[in-house]
């Protein structure tokens, strides 16, 4: 297993091609370019044995790994911002067709006006569509999780597509060491995909997905809301299966980083974890008991592992990069329904950061945290706007 | 070592990331962790660009931004006049510029200072595109002279196993006449 | 029994089926599936045959089809067919069965780009001219001054042509078919089949509700069609075109029928006046002189 | 639920039931007339004339449309009232 | 005024016209399509100056809307469904670009499998766009809210466009006798649209949504969650406003029916409401203290309204035609964090019901409020739902 | 100083906006922007031109301009032009400035649609052959061979060429231009701007980086273009097809320079083979010979 | 009056929905209460539709399905032998069909039955689109006969605010017609 | 925030800076070969070429793409490197 110096885009090329995708049809957008050359470098050079659709748009990207999916082959794609906006008809239709399809998405800001850099609310939106959404730390785990995925995705109790985001630019376009796993342990862990009962074919032909009934469409949408559920379990045991071939345990629902004994926890994901661990271990050493719960996998929420995790705290900081207008952020909207659903008691306070790569501090995170210690925060209803001007 | 942070300055197609990329490259060989990040701006070329290292013996989880560099590396002379390249750079630190002599426009005291001349070395070398000349491995060459975060041997594994033929041999020859070149003042 | 056995006696597209009494895009259709065999992949986007393919949990056909979103029809298409050529299946026929709306308008993304990329599909538009499935409202393939609910005083503009459209992006074949004349339909789809790259048939489907005619005219309409020149039926095979079925004989103007014959059968024409007849009419020869001056290509070879 | 739940559409003759309830007027064959040449069996967009010796409708699922009797070029097929 | 029988898809086509609207790009979608045909109906017979646009698609539509009210035109659209999430990424631009547009969506089930029937799902999906939504209970509703939307989306400490959603069929094709006020009384309630600060202007020339770097987006993201907070207010007094001119409270962020002394509040939107009023003062009867608070608004949420209106109930029933797979309703989702937000403790029991137009009798919904109020549902972990077959 | 007068002095295109050095879309737009004059609003879907423009709060241009989605820019001009047309402003040039990408790809339903339409706008698609703002990835408009990011072989497919798929389209005007040949380009955007309708000018603009050629060698290349016949310069104005500029001269083929010069000025076809280059010629010849066909359109009136 | 509620089964084309909203506006007049329920299913020309009216006195706020209706009124008489179209009809509810006599297929003993040739006078006034004759003038004639939910003279004037000429005319012919040669049995 | 705030930018010459930075060689006119025929102001991408009575290079906008040199038919530009 090598270590090479990969950006997070590159770590997830390499990532499909270790899963020897067959299908990959995608198209440009910034920050996500460089996951698509280099796939398509790998095919051209015939380094990876399959197709290349250079489509016209992600509406059609996403329509193509739908089609290709839909008669057994192991698609892939990625997208960022706009591309997931004008592809979402598309995640709906994948999901609704119980279509195993992995997407790397760089998380980007959304137009207008027009930003290019970090912000979860492209990916966030999409929440509802029925894909599991995994969000991932850094290039390392761009790598282990979309390798993951595609077990997850094709697991028959599950049969839903998956999506792993990462940040633009802080793990896109960041390089780092990624340990790489040879083809052989990949291919133990992920088994060639298998044909289902859904698989388009001509010798048992059917159609699918013709118009339901109010007497018949409801179970089509529990069954789906069920296989989510379903999938938390899975999504444990192929972390941990993971970590038996790879000697690595990169996956699972979430991270408890210093929450156990913890008063106060903060909850975050992606690329802001780094940061957050080296404010705990800084502020711990400074007595303050603060712990930190990320949340890897976003749809199915972790609700059950969160409330765990944040048991016997009493203070919780949710870190939103996003914020769904008229509202709050995503995942405090999460968090806070986890507390009342458990019939926990927390003070929970919503933290929007990081929008449109609004440059965050390890020293603005500690001072957040040290002032939710002090119980010097405002009341939770007011949201807190992390380094914004002028206002 | 501890942990080491260092900025580059340069214009687009200088080749400022490619260093940054190859300085990770180099600390993996000697089972370093490192992390590069390019500051993205959607620039064209010419335009000012930076880029960031942070080279450590533990774990890097520390992602933000750079603010306190150890090391200031200048791919282009001429920016240092309109931008405030040495802007938080650590006191005793060293500004590695693209430079015969030390420019000018430098007025700080509390830092080190070290020149190479990397635009003739790669010009000689014909390391040119579309006009702008690729000073990004002599640059390195510099950096690693002054700085040993990683050894030149590393260094040359890491280009050897990006490029082939010519151009790898054009680099390894950049890097090493800057590492032999490169004046602290 | 001549008839029966070219077209064939299998019924892949199944009685009982929700199409309205005399639709003419379920006799397209039925046609279709007669010609392409079982060894074929329907794609279905949103238009009148996702109602025809049958409700939950029954199939009105004996394929497999994928239904799916309006405007994906073709990139769909695209992924099937480049999957099944990886995994040796180039033996199945991937096919688009479109409307006009899906086809014209929201779908031409996807088609023009499967299109310029040449993938391995044949792609069946089928021209009711105008959205149906939704209750006639008016697309790009509406002809000028016909009545949709959307257009209550005609359409002002010309219907969008796609054949020459889809022709300009250099595909191996391109053509029109009519339902009236299913035999030259069906060599169309045969010669399709048997072409590797993008494949384009556009085939011309009266509608009883839509277009306001009774049931029993459909098969008259469409011919109607053909025989007042209105509808066109050529091919053009690697950017050769070929005039085909009764339309060879119709490029001297004087042996098609009146123009008024196919108006005045059907409702949505109901409206129009003189001088709109007349743009109708040169509409039809504006057509007409395009395709001509298309099929002389050799002819000008000495400039 | 143990099975995810997918939406399957087997192959069914009268996927929406027998639509010759549909029917308005009925079309009868005058087989006295009729010179076989299925051209009615060409044009039913409804696939419900049977192609044997010679053409039988199949009246469970004929629409009633009335194409085949305006196509029958013999004019051997009747469209009578529905009761 | 004239009472007419007007169909929910009617009477908006009426409420556009009334508001004098001057753009319409539309594109037909079952079952919103009675709403455009009536409106090129109105427009082709001279009956409202203004411009039918026949776009060849939603993402379309919105477009021309964008691009007629980025020179100062009242621009309106309609789709639902598949139609919605096909535009999604123009919902987006409408929003971050400050333009006042208002849209009706027939709420309808997402494909695959196809269905036509109701679901709040394809406009919920849309709930972090920046777009204020409103739901109707029934026809009169629609026309109301839609005159109250361009003036609560124009007004200049909003600028926002604005959704007005009500139920496929049970309200898009029902009818009902609707009471149409009189051009005179729309035009003093809603005055012709005004030129803004950002009306594109050959005159005064500017560029429009150019990119912004880290440094400045934030703040017009802020901006936009600011300038829902303000809706509040300003939906408060267009509500009063045209109880005034039309003798009719038809408006307000939420409808509060007999909760002020209720133990048990049932909590939903859109046609449901009547049944849900008809079973309150049914169980009021037999002395089961239950109240119904009706969510007018989603967007802004009215938290502080809907946390005044549970204040003293112990138990909440939440009723979602709605599921975000991997997590719960949305609607429940908005109201656990408000219960955990204002410092509230209640039993939050979530159901999913009418999913894609599943039938629900009175019944049903009485038999649910009477299970809670005698405490026999089970934990709130447990979604149910309602009418499920077979599971 | 006749050019100076012809092409006017005054600069709605600034200086010191974020253009690469020597790129040929600013070159373009610097050149319509003074035909077109200031009563005029800009539409720019998602494209480099999105960063000319300019970082916020800065911008780069003299005029109006409203940034949209990539996929967006024909219908929201349609929806803007019909808006200024109901208020009464009908004199302001309601314009596109949209790149290859963003026209023959993403864009081209809403630009279809808007053709079907005829809306009264013009849209200039600036045409160099690639997504550029995304750094180098093949679209619809990248010629056969070259190489993108995405294409590192070189493209397999022949170039969409728009031009021709908009005049199948009915609109009345289509036009073809080169930043090597300004006055040809404004006397176009001129005549667009006096007719009513849907107008299309789809203009030629190297890209020094993309190319990978000198950034000194820009309008060198293009004309290069229509030197060696590559590009032809060309209007059809209400289905009329007319050759202009050098490109009059060139249908002989014997006029025109030896495409060998264009190509190999450029390291996007440094890869090719000879029968690769060969592929590249015939793909000339079929182009110039659809449009000789085209223009001889009276000719075959007699048929 | 209490609130009264009517279940319309006929197929597509036949003018079902346009009765039960002709009955809304007619209840308009009375300053009655009233809503039209179509239930749409995608259906086509031929094909078995249905659809609901309630009237009432005072406010409707019940929306929905009507399980029990007062009143159900089939517009082809054939239908019935298919579809239990009395199915959930109130014990002394009133089947209105359109027929000449009492059907042979209705099987309840504890319902009223009421017939019009709905057919026969349709074709008479010319009725008919695309084949397929439009009863539903007739069969709100003899519903208001049997139920008196509104008067004729209402009725009248929703239809002559819906329609002009000589379709206003035909229709107000058909439902008088059909008032008056209803029977009840 | 008082007001809804907008992404409105103005027209700004240098609207990313001086460009004249990033240069790597720069154009100097020999006025003495010029002919004033104004073809490199015609072709300048960057309109940093002024139409005076003879043209005038804006240096601080520049980028030295060399257009001008290059297209210049009396070849009275030099591209000389920038210090
Ligand atoms: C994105 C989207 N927009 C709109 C619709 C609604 N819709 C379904 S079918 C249809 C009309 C299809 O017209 P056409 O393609 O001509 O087929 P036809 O119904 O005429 O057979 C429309 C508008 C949809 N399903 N998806
Ligand atoms: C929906 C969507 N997909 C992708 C992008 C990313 N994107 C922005 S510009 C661009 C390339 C544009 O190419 P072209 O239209 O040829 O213009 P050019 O950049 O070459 O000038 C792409 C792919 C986007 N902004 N929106
Ligand atoms: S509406 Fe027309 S095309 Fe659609 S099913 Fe009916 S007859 Fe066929
Ligand atoms: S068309 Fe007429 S003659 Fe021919 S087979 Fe049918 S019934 Fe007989
Ligand atoms: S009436 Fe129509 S459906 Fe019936 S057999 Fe004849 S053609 Fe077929
Ligand atoms: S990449 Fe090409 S088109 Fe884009 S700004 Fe640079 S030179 Fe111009
Ligand atoms: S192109 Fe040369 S000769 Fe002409 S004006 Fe410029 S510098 Fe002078
Ligand atoms: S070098 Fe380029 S930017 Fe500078 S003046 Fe000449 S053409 Fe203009
Ligand atoms: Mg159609
Ligand atoms: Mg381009």
């Amino acid at each position: 297993m090598p270590v090479m110096p990969l950006s997070g885009n590159h770590a997830a090329a390499y990532a499909a091609k270790l899963s020897r995708v067959e299908v990959v049809a995608a198209y440009p957008i910034t920050p996500q370019t460089q996951i698509v050359e280099k796939l398509a470098e790998f095919i051209e050079k015939g380094e990876l044995k399959a197709k290349f659709i250079r489509v016209e748009s992600e509406h059609s990207a996403m329509a193509a790994c739908i089609g290709a999916a839909a008669v057994g082959a192991r698609a892939f794609t990625a997208t960022s911002s706009q591309g997931l906006l004008y592809m979402s008809e598309m995640l709906w239709w994948a999901a609704g067709a119980r279509l195993p399809i992995v997407m790397g998405i760089v998380t980007r800001a959304l137009a207008p006006p027009w930003s290019i850099w970090s912000d979860h609310i492209d990916v966030l939106s999409q929440r509802d569509t029925g894909w599991i959404i995994a969000f991932a730390e850094n290039a390392q785990e761009v790598l282990d999780l979309i390798i993951q995925g595609f077990k997850i995705s094709e697991n028959d109790r599950v049969l839903l597509p998956l999506i792993v985001a990462w940040d633009a630019f802080d793990v896109s376009h960041t390089i780092e060491p990624v340990d790489v796993p040879n083809q052989n342990v990949v291919d133990e862990f992920l088994p060639k995909r298998r044909k289902y009962r859904h698989t388009l074919d001509v010798e048992n032909p059917f159609s699918y997905g013709n118009l339901a009934y109010p007497k018949d469409y409801m179970e089509f949408r529990y069954s789906i809301y069920d296989s989510m559920l379903r999938a938390k379990d899975v999504i444990e045991q192929c972390a941990a299966e993971y970590d038996r071939l790879t000697g690595r345990y990169s996956g699972g629902l979430i991270e408890n980083y210093l929450c156990d004994d913890a008063d106060i926890v903060a909850i975050a994901m992606g690329s802001i974890s780094g940061d957050l661990k080296v404010v705990v271990d800084k502020l711990r050493k400074q007595g303050v008991k603060v712990g930190f719960c990320r949340i890897r996998y976003f749809r199915p929420f972790p609700s059950e592992a969160l409330a765990k995790c944040i048991e016997d705290a009493k203070t919780i900081l949710v870190f939103d990069r996003d914020i769904s207008f008229g509202s709050e952020g995503a995942l405090c909207l999460e968090v806070r329904a986890t507390v009342n659903r458990e019939g926990l008691d927390k003070r929970v306070y919503g933290i929007i950061y990081g929008i449109g790569g609004r440059e965050v501090r390890q020293k603005d995170l500690e001072n957040i945290i040290v002032k939710a210690y002090k119980e010097e925060l405002n009341h939770p209803r007011k949201l807190l706007w992390l380094n914004l001007k002028h206002v | 070592m501890g942990l080491v942070e260092i900025r580059w300055h340069g214009r687009g197609g200088q080749g400022v990331v490619t260093s940054a990329e190859m300085l990770v490259s180099a600390a993996i060989y000697e089972g370093k962790y490192a992390i590069a990040i390019p500051f993205f701006g959607a620039e064209r070329r010419g335009a000012p660009v930076v880029a960031y290292n942070r080279i450590s013996d533990t774990p890097i989880r520390t992602r933000c931004p750079i603010l306190n560099p150890d090391y200031v590396v200048l791919l282009d002379e001429r920016l240092g006049r309109m931008i405030d390249v040495v802007r938080g750079l650590k006191s005793d630190g060293v500004l590695v510029v693209n430079s015969k002599s030390v420019p000018e426009w430098v007025d700080r005291k509390d830092i080190r200072i070290a020149t190479v001349d990397a635009t003739s070395i790669s010009m000689s070398l014909g390391l040119e595109l579309a006009g702008i000349v690729i000073v990004n491995m002599p640059m390195l060459g510099a950096l690693i002279k002054v700085s040993n975060i990683v050894s030149l041997n590393s260094l040359t594994k890491a280009i050897k196993a990006k490029w082939k033929g010519e151009r790898m041999k054009q680099n390894l020859e950049a890097v090493t006449r800057a590492y032999n070149e490169t004046v602290i003042w | 029994m001549g008839i029966v056995n070219i077209l064939g006696k299998k019924e892949i597209l199944m009685p009982g089926n929700p199409s309205c009494p005399g639709c003419g895009l379920a006799l397209g259709l039925r046609y279709a599936l007669k010609a392409l065999g079982e060894n074929t992949i329907l794609i279905v986007p949103a238009c009148c045959t996702s109602i025809v393919l049958g409700p939950y949990p029954k199939s009105s056909v004996g394929v497999p089809v994928f239904n799916i979103a309006f405007a994906a029809a073709a990139s769909t298409a695209a992924g099937m067919s480049e999957a099944l050529d990886l995994m040796g299946r180039d033996d199945i026929n991937v096919v688009v069965w479109a409307g006009d709306g899906g086809t014209v308008d929201i779908g031409i993304q996807a088609l023009s780009g499967a299109a310029e990329r040449n993938n391995n599909i044949i792609y069946i538009c089928y021209d009711n001219e105008a959205y149906m499935n939704t209750g006639i409202q008016r697309s790009g393939s509406t002809p000028r001054h016909a009545w949709t609910t959307t257009t209550v005083l005609g359409k002002k503009e010309p219907k969008k042509f796609l054949p020459l459209i889809v022709a300009s992006h250099n595909v191996p074949y391109v053509a029109t078919a009519s339902i009236a004349y299913p035999q030259d339909f069906i060599q169309k789809l045969k010669k399709a089949s048997s072409i590797k790259g993008f494949k384009y048939i556009h085939l011309h489907t009266p509608c009883p509700p839509g277009w306001r005619f009774p049931s029993d005219k459909t098969v008259e309409v469409a011919r109607l069609a053909v025989l007042t020149g209105v509808w066109i039926l050529f091919e053009i095979e690697n950017g050769r075109l070929r005039l085909t079925g009764p339309s060879r004989n119709l490029v001297d103007k004087r042996k098609r029928l009146p123009i008024e014959k196919y108006i005045s059968i059907q409702g949505r024409f109901k409206h129009i006046s003189k001088e709109e007849l007349e743009k109708i009419k040169e509409d039809v020869d504006k057509l007409w002189h395009t395709l001509i001056q298309y099929s002389s290509k050799e002819n000008i070879e000495k400039q | 639920m143990k099975e995810v739940l997918m939406p399957i559409a087997y192959p069914t003759k009268g996927s929406v039931g027998n639509t010759g309830l549909w029917r308005t007027l009925k079309p009868v064959i005058n087989y006295e007339k009729c010179t076989k040449c299925f051209i009615c069996w060409m044009y039913c967009p409804e696939a419900a004339i049977l192609a044997e010796d010679k053409p039988v409708i199949l009246y469970d699922f004929c629409k009633g449309c009335g194409i085949c009797a305006n196509e029958c070029p013999v004019k051997a097929i009747n469209m009578i009232k529905e009761v």
